[in-house]
């Protein structure tokens, strides 16, 4: 009975604050605007909270990890020195973020490592186009073609080959590749609404047990 | 028309506004006469996705090999736009830790928005407290990595290459740090399904995944997977917009051009 | 009262199981890995000597049933009605094993097994064809070739019966099948389960098959004729694939518990759905490899038990031997049978359907298999510590079985005794039709697709082809890095437009002019765009204008302050909410920002800006298209002020058409981009080496990727055309 | 800053990156240990700018210096708790009031997005004329091409069937052949995109490589 009340409750909550939101985009009404922004500061709170339990969450499989020694704990180790590190200097200094200790870590370790794990992606994408762009019938010709022209149509060396290839790789830009980009993004909109709507109509519940 | 128009402008609500609403209006009736049409028998066909029909090999392989099945809930979150990825990748999840308890594969998923974490947690106690002999199997795990995306992808790489995992799903919100996990994936020979919306996204997916969930496909799970009349009609509903749109382009455009 | 040893809940006598948390109670603390035999804690899932899978797939429950309807107390072990009834139905059935011989080899079960063949099929139990059976039985099961199997069939991992039975057990079993028919029929009623009894299968058969162990003459008689139909150890080793097949051995217990009546569920959907949905041929004979195919696997697995208790080599023989484990398991199809009827025809209707023509025999056997099996065995009473399950007997764990291990959960130290057996099967019964019909999906899904190996390869890197790319990437990158002026084309920068109306904006400022600036990237991005924005930030100054910045991201605020931000400029800090925050910020400046990046608090009076519209241009620095799109529906469709963007050139197609429409005032793409910027600001200036170096190393990082394209193609084409023939 | 701390912090990046750059020769303990460290200083700074940037300034200072003005924080506050709760996990289930709170944010803002930020201003963008008259021979073709691709790209996505009526069969036909040039079109935007994300992740690892070739011998001198 108490799990069967929770969960209208649940589903209630969703449904109402859900319209809530979702009135203000069909109309400017400024009790309405103001009743949403309520709202998002509120989920930004409820976000923050989160944050802080999955914070836990990533601690606790760690030290899992670690307690069960299992493949890799040393790693782990390090994981949560650095996490505690981070966040034992930023609560230290009441400047928080802005503190020169968090500046310097985010500056000389975070940044880095950051940027340059991101930098991997050249290599991978490397090794994409590799096996990518294998001509196995008119579908991988095709898309083998616009990859190409656009690839030197974007540097210096391309237009040394062929002086038209910039003004093609625009084109391309342009038409083609827009229009088959709002294909997919008006089907994903479509998929969108659909979801959208069967949780608000409470067929979907994903968060009600 | 102009009167009515100005009504509604009076009360602060635009003519787009107005057609959007009647839109999203139209769908309710749609839903309600396709769903019930199916459950007075009709049947709705629908094309073949073989991303979903590949699930349940790689999970019986995990199964049998006793190796994790690795899935991946993206980099969304439940409170921004790209909630609604963020729920297809649970209803597949869903399915997918249903099929991985039932059959004892192990399951980790990941996640990266620390709001999606606990419909994570829930979604795969559900699974494995639906599983008969629940003591006996092991729960799916499902567990935060890091709320930044290159982080995130930072610890799936860690996954696939220290945990030999036999299968790689993926489906959700992703960015461009997705190309991280996807090439990691095939060095590692795992196979991978795949389901990303972005456009921006979408060629790596192409370029990675054994089978992939194109944009809009992946919205579509509900009614592969776990088949319900209103989960059918939904897509119906669905392909009935998109033949609206198209006439709405086509209309807009001679318009445009006469 | 038993107290938990892992969470301390106080549970109720008798309880198996801990309710609060699932931790085994009383069991013992060790579980002995059935395949090294080393000892590990109960709560590991895998052995830590040899990695095998100690947790059971589905083991006889216990307690799934009760609890969720009682919290707080765990139920005794055995529900009251239930034992009675089982009790009442296996008065008819001895427990207590008479075995006449060889104890201690022969695990209780096992002996309790003998007994209660024993009783009742003494009389019919030697016949004198037995000793023939009983050699030729080891004899067969290894000689099995491989090649003999039906591709489709060794694809399914399923155990060819119907060739087995045809070409082996038509010589050999002919004679027994009559026998054993009239066996069957011999048998009394009580023991017999009412669908057993309409199927007229003989159950005695079935049994006998599992234990061609020569130890019980009595059972050697019987067992001789089925084993050597049905050869065990191919089956086995094949075993992996079929994971239901795999894990069917586990069932003899549910199955037994099944006959004697306590479960009706069982005892009514075996007749009415197995054999009318789910093998309607079997009735007309036709059929019969598709039941018996469950059968034998189920068979096989337990006779290499049996096996290797009483006979060593023959275990060695065989080349997968079963592992051991399998007994006390539900298999996962048993369920499926009892909850939902589909689950045979789905799974088995197509490798059924292929083998031969099923003798008359064999149909005689399918139809007895599942059921027969189910009150024959009757294993199940706690194994002491320390004793050995017949599963730990030393098994190969190599080969082709090795697949099995994962598919196989051992049960190491409970063998649950007959009662609960019958809760298991009872649970089996109302076991949701759900969980049910996902399984036999999953297991219809697996072995139907033959597409991949079964199994996965462990990630290994993979050598060559991805190492040359990278090689050849770095080298293209590194040559004009390190030797300038080498790439033909150069550095000259295609000419941008829309980095062009950007300089125009900044240029057009006025003197003093209030500039918004947002970091909308994340640090993984930060090399391609700091240098753009530098420059943009740079000209700014040189204007004097006053920065205001702020940031989308959590981690902009810190790419700023690493720009030397948070001195010279205004650093409002993060503004969460993405696109929400940004539709706030359009609508009211105050009120968005509490905090600056130092914590101070905003206060918009002293900077002069009470809303968007007191600034003068407003530049988004973007990673993502998202960004964009925010700054220019929620704030470019509120206010007037010009928006610009720099963004990674990754996302320019998408970014674009936001120039296109004029809703963007200002582009820059990136490096090559701000490359472009720079030139139009100020065309005279040279071009320092670093971006001339950096330009070329694109250009010839360009051209390497292309070559790699070429060279996949190369590769892909050059093995279809010629691959083939070497 | 010190330049001690800089020239420290210099260092520390060069080696971290490369640490990560290890792994193009295979992954190794290196790499793994600067990927461990990244995901932990990322999970610290993100519990620093939450409870910095949001929780203190949103709730907590509100609710402790002007607890009357602020009454309402008191729900996001209840709310929050009752999310906490969940770390306890028999009150698991107390969690689902703030995750419900929390969906149907999520849902109406993705709804509204879709509607208003994708569908609306994609549609009218795609309403492009075809007319020469309007922008020349280029522009026309071109447009007519994006108007085709966006529609044959979008009817690519087709679920669900029709009977094996006639009408049916001539609607699966036709279909067929739209869902194939919507496959081309598609495919053209995959080849644009990958190609045009090729220059920025050669530019990051560009800077990368730039970074270790002219910061280190900074450094040295």
């Amino acid at each position: 009975m108490k799990v069967k009340f929770g969960r209208s409750l649940a589903i209630a909550i969703t449904i109402g604050t859900g319209l809530l939101v979702l009135a203000n985009f069909f109309v400017r009404n400024e009790f309405l605007r103001r009743v949403q922004q309520t709202l998002l500061d509120w989920a930004l709170i409820l976000a923050a909270v989160a944050l802080l339990l999955g914070a836990v969450n990533v601690v606790a499989t760690h030290l899992r990890k670690i307690r069960g020694r299992r493949p890799g704990w040393v790693y782990s180790l390090f994981l949560l020195a650095a996490l505690g590190t981070v966040v034992l200097l930023g609560f230290l200094d009441p400047r928080g973020v802005a503190s020169p200790a968090v500046s310097w870590v985010f500056l000389y370790v975070h940044v880095p490592l950051q940027a340059t794990i991101f930098a991997l992606t050249a290599f991978f994408i490397a090794s994409a186009a590799y096996r990518a762009f294998r001509v196995r019938s008119v579908d991988s010709f095709i898309m083998l073609v616009a990859g190409i022209i656009v690839l030197l149509g974007q540097v210096p060396l391309g237009q040394a080959i062929w002086d038209r290839i910039a003004a093609a790789k625009d084109w391309i830009l342009a038409y083609p590749s827009t229009g088959g980009a709002r294909g997919i993004i008006l089907g994903v909109a479509l998929g969108t609404i659909l979801t959208g709507l069967r949780v608000l109509l409470g067929i979907d519940r994903p968060h009600v047990k | 028309m102009d009167s009515i128009l100005e009504l509604l402008g009076n009360s602060g609500i635009t003519a787009t506004q107005a057609l959007m609403f009647i839109l999203l209006l139209l769908v309710l009736p749609l839903l309600a006469l396709f769903a019930s049409q199916l459950h007075a028998g009709k049947r709705i066909p629908l094309r073949p996705i073989r991303a979903f029909e590949r699930l349940g090999t790689f999970i019986g392989q995990s199964a049998e090999t006793g190796q994790p099945v690795h899935m991946s809930l993206g980099v969304g979150g439940i409170v921004d736009p790209s909630t609604a990825e963020s729920l297809a990748g649970l209803a597949l999840m869903e399915h997918v830790a249903t099929e991985a308890t039932a059959c004892g594969a192990p399951l980790t998923v990941t996640v990266s928005d620390p709001t999606l974490l606990p419909l994570a947690q829930d979604t795969s106690r559900r699974a494995w407290e639906t599983h008969p002999y629940q003591y006996q199997v092991q729960e799916p795990e499902a567990r935060m990595i890091a709320p930044d995306a290159t982080a995130y992808a930072a610890g799936v790489m860690d996954i696939l290459l220290g945990e030999r995992v036999a299968a790689n799903i993926m489906v959700g919100r992703f960015g461009p740090e997705y190309l991280l996990m996807g090439e990691t994936g095939v060095k590692c020979r795992v196979p991978q399904v795949v389901g990303a919306a972005d456009p921006q996204v979408l060629p790596f997916v192409h370029a990675t995944a054994d089978d992939m969930l194109l944009g809009e496909e992946m919205f579509a799970v509900g009614a592969y997977l776990r088949p319900r009349p209103v989960h059918i009609a939904s897509l119906r509903v669905q392909d009935w917009l998109r033949v609206f749109l198209i006439l709405t382009i086509v209309l807009g455009v001679l318009l445009r051009s006469l | 009262m038993i107290y938990c040893p892992n969470c301390g809940t106080a549970n109720r006598d008798g309880s198996s199981f801990c309710n609060q948390c699932g931790q085994r109670l009383g069991g013992g603390s060790k579980a002995t890995c059935p395949f090294c035999g080393a000892e590990n804690p109960i709560e590991n899932i895998f052995c830590d000597a040899c990695g095998a899978k100690l947790a059971p797939l589905v083991t006889p429950g216990v307690e799934e049933k009760e609890k969720p309807s009682l919290k707080g107390l765990s139920l005794p072990t055995k529900p009251a009605g239930d034992e009675e009834e089982v009790r009442d139905s296996e008065a008819a059935v001895p427990q207590e094993p008479s075995a006449p011989e060889g104890e201690e080899e022969i695990p209780d079960w096992l002996a309790r097994l003998r007994a209660s063949l024993g009783d009742s099929s003494e009389p019919v139990g030697e016949p004198p064809e037995t000793e023939e059976f009983a050699a030729e039985v080891p004899g067969e099961g290894a000689e099995l070739p491989e090649e003999e199997l039906p591709d489709w069939l060794q694809e399914l991992g399923v155990p060819p019966v119907g060739e087995v039975g045809e070409e082996q057990l038509a010589p050999a079993a002919e004679e027994f099948a009559a026998e054993s028919l009239d066996e069957g029929a011999e048998l009394p009623e009580e023991e017999l389960p009412d669908w057993l009894q309409e199927l007229g299968v003989p159950p005695v058969g079935e049994a006998g098959e599992e234990q061609p162990a020569p130890a019980a003459e009595e059972f050697a008689a019987e067992v001789p004729g089925e084993g050597a139909e049905l050869p065990q150890e191919e089956f086995l080793a094949e075993a992996p694939l079929g994971e239901p097949l795999a894990e069917a051995p586990a069932e003899p217990e549910a199955e037994e518990v099944a006959p004697p009546a306590a479960t009706p569920a069982l005892a009514e959907q075996p007749e009415a759905e197995t054999p009318a949905e789910g093998i309607p041929a079997l009735s007309e004979g036709e059929r019969p490899a598709p039941e018996a195919e469950p059968l034998a696997a189920w068979l096989q697995e337990e006779g290499p038990v049996i096996l290797e208790l009483s006979e060593e080599e023959m275990a060695e023989e065989g080349e997968g031997a079963p592992p051991a484990v399998m007994g006390p398991e539900v298999p996962a199809w048993l369920e499926t049978l009892a909850s939902g009827a589909a689950v045979l025809p789905e799974e088995l209707g197509p490798v059924l359907a292929t083998p031969g023509k099923p003798t008359p025999e064999e149909v005689g056997l399918e139809r007895a298999a599942i059921p027969s099996w189910l009150e024959v065995l009757r294993p199940g009473r706690k194994r002491e510590e320390g004793e050995e399950a017949p599963a730990e007997e030393p098994v190969e764990t190599e080969g082709v079985l090795e697949g099995v291990r994962g598919a196989l959960r051992l049960v190491p130290d409970i063998d649950p005794g007959p009662d609960q057996f019958v809760r298991a099967v009872s649970a089996a019964a109302t076991v949701t039709p759900a969980h049910a019909e996902t399984l036999t999906q999953v297991l219809a899904r697996s072995t139907a697709s033959s597409v991949r190996p079964r199994t996965v390869p462990v990630p290994r890197r993979e050598r060559g082809l991805p190492w040359l790319a990278f090689l050849l990437l770095l080298a293209a990158v590194l040559i004009p890095l390190l030797a300038p002026g080498l790439v033909p084309g150069g550095a000259t920068v295609p000419s941008a437009l829309s980095a062009k109306a950007f300089a125009t904006q900044v240029q057009n400022l006025p003197p003093g002019a209030k500039v918004l600036i947002s970091f909308d990237y994340d640090p993984s991005v930060s090399t391609e765009l700091d240098w753009p924005v530098r420059e943009v930030v740079k000209d700014l100054q040189a204007k004097g204008a006053t920065l205001l910045v702020m940031s989308t991201t959590p981690t902009g605020p810190g790419l700023a302050a690493r720009m030397g931000l948070a001195d010279t400029a205004t650093l409002l800090g993060y503004l969460p909410g993405q696109e929400m925050g940004l539709q706030r910020l359009a609508t009211s400046f105050s009120g968005a920002f509490l905090a600056d990046y130092k914590g101070a608090r905003v206060d918009e009076a002293a900077l002069g800006v009470q809303s968007l519209e007191d600034v003068a241009l407003i530049i988004t620095a973007a990673s993502s298209q998202d960004a964009v799109r925010w700054w220019v529906e929620q704030v470019g469709s509120r206010v007037n002020t010009p928006i610009c963007a720099i963004v990674s050139g990754a996302i320019e197609p998408s970014v674009r058409p936001y120039y296109s429409s004029r809703q963007l005032a200002g582009l820059v793409s990136g490096w090559v981009g701000g490359l472009a910027y720079r030139q139009a600001v100020s065309p005279d200036a040279p071009l320092e080496a670093q971006s001339k170096a950096a330009i070329e190393a694109q250009s010839l990082g360009h051209l390497a990727i292309v070559v790699l394209i070429v060279l996949g193609n190369l590769a892909y084409w050059g093995k279809r055309l010629f691959g083939g023939r070497s | 800053m010190s330049d001690v701390s800089n020239l420290i912090g210099i260092w520390v990046s060069a080696l971290l990156t490369v640490m990560v750059l290890s792994y193009l020769l295979g992954d190794n303990p290196l790499y793994r240990l600067a990927e461990h460290l990244f995901v932990g200083t990322a999970v610290g700074y993100a519990v620093l700018v939450a409870y910095y940037s949001l929780l203190r300034p949103r709730l907590i200072l509100p609710l402790l210096q002007a607890p009357l003005e602020n009454w309402t924080l008191v729900v996001p506050l209840l709310l929050a708790l009752l999310l906490l709760a969940r770390l306890n996990h028999s009150w698991r289930g107390a969690g689902m009031a703030p995750l419900a709170f929390l969906l149907g944010v999520g849902v109406a803002l993705a709804l509204g997005g879709a509607l208003f930020g994708s569908l609306l201003p994609q549609v009218e963008g795609t309403m492009l004329s075809v007319n020469p008259a309007d922008g020349g021979w280029g522009v026309a073709v071109g447009n007519l091409v994006l108007v085709i691709g966006t529609v044959s790209a979008l009817a690519y996505f087709y679920f669900t069937g029709q009977g094996d009526t006639g009408w049916g069969r001539l609607r699966a036909g036709f279909l067929k052949a739209w869902r194939g040039l919507g496959k081309w079109f598609i495919m053209v935007t995959f080849g644009a995109i990958f190609a045009s994300t090729v220059m920025a992740r050669l530019s990051l690892l560009i800077g990368r490589l730039q970074f270790l070739i002219t910061e280190i011998p900074k450094t040295l001198r």
